[in-house]
């Protein structure tokens, strides 16, 4: 079996980066939504998504990331999202969630944050 | 067996499991195809999200049915077709609980699509199924 | 709507305008699926040769009907179906002229295929069409 | 309409180096056909095809190479093949062609010959 996308966590201060590339869709985002539950659950609840590398993002990517926001806001952190490119913006534009997210051009702007 | 391009009333068609892992298939069947008929680079992106939720879409309201994803160009334009199920998609449940990224995932379905494409719709198929259709701009 | 893999007896379908604009469609639809059911990577040229070569043989004998080809993950292997027509592939003609490169190409179309693949054969479908058949070890 | 070849001509002495990349098919090689034979039919018989950038060349493009290597030598050339992938190099092998074409590893070493 292919990985369409690949996952890596890196600490920065209190926040944890999750640098996400290539695609991820319904068939790649059940690991995304591991990685962050497992981040948000075991006191890591402040995190930055790093989307720089991903090509593709699909609703269920959405979905994932909206309970991410959620169990890491229920823990008393945030989720951010990084340097998403112009398709992925799009798709966050469409559904009104870059109003839900914080967004940032750059992961160091993301954890530069208070 | 010339080097002619296409001619107008072409038809494609892919079946695929109905499977999550081949989703990522269908939508590069639908931008290869659409790069070959001359759509605009500029429109691929929306391409591939419309045929990626449309085919996830498909897997929520018609378990077990392959992955069914047609294409017809005509009158300068590529037309696609994504067979979807009767199943009305998962209703959510306790609202009181927290949806699951599918729950979520499937309400934005059809707002993505008809976001990006003007003449996107649901409509019944002369076979009496549901499609998602909509249409992209072909070359000359 | 699970992550699983695919599970085996799965099929994948492709039907396409018969245009040599398209064959290049086909070998990639081909190796997708190949790479997406886990066949090694040192098959998958060789894999792209086999389709291309039977979709060339499909083209010259089966004029005006689509280039349609199949495969069926079953067995731990992914097989393969390229449909044929009944016209004999072009009869070279006169023997003393140059063949041009369409007719010295029908001749290694074969060639090629089963020099790739032991199990390579046309075989006759069940709907009475020959077709060119050949399977590859897919992953587990 | 997508370009999946792209050709182009420079000229070493005698010899003309066709530098082919991407894909060489039953689509494609009309475009070689065309150009080798301008060459062979123009006073230009000696042709070195650079195989280095070609992915995939399928029997229409074989086919195509023979009917050159044909009108070249007919016209007191010759037409080598130069730098082919492995890929490329088992289908010539196959058909036997590699005893049919003057291979060479470069363009250096096939337009270097008498
Ligand atoms: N399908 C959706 N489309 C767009 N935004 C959504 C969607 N689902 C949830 N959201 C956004 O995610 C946030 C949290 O989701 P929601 O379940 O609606 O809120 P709450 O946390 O109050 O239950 C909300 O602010 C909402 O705007
Ligand atoms: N289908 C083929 N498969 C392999 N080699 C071929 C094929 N057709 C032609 N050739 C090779 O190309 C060369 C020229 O082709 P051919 O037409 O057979 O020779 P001639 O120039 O004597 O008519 C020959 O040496 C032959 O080996």
């Amino acid at each position: 079996m292919t990985e369409n996308l690949t996952l890596d966590t890196k600490e920065a201060g209190d926040w944890t980066v999750v640098e996400a590339r290539g695609e991820v869709d319904l068939y790649t985002a059940p690991r995304l939504k591991e990685q962050l539950g497992g981040l948000a659950g075991g006191g890591r609840p402040r995190i930055v998504v790093d989307l720089e590398g991903v090509e593709f993002l699909d609703s269920t990517a959405l979905g994932v990331l909206i309970s991410g926001l959620k169990r890491c806001r229920e823990a008393g952190g945030d989720l951010a999202l990084a340097a998403p490119r112009d398709p992925v913006r799009k798709v966050l534009s469409i559904t009104g969630l870059d109003r839900v997210f914080p967004i940032h051009d750059t992961v160091a702007e993301a954890t530069a944050g208070p | 067996m010339t080097a002619a391009g296409p001619s107008p009333g072409e038809r494609f068609t892919l079946e695929l499991p109905p499977d999550p892992a081949y989703v990522s298939a269908a939508r590069l069947f639908a931008t290869t195809i659409a790069v070959q008929v001359g759509v605009e680079e500029e429109s691929l992106d929306d391409l591939k999200v419309a045929i990626g939720e449309a085919c996830a879409r498909a897997l929520a309201t018609a378990e077990g049915q392959p992955l069914s994803v047609k294409a017809e160009r005509a009158d300068g334009r590529l037309a696609f077709e994504v067979a979807q199920g009767a199943t009305p998609p998962g209703t959510a449940g306790d609202l009181t609980s927290t949806p699951t990224p599918q729950e979520l995932a499937v309400g934005l379905n059809l707002e993505l699509i008809t976001a990006l494409f003007d003449d996107a719709d649901v409509v019944d198929t002369a076979q009496g199924t549901p499609a998602v259709r909509f249409s992209v701009k072909a070359g000359a």
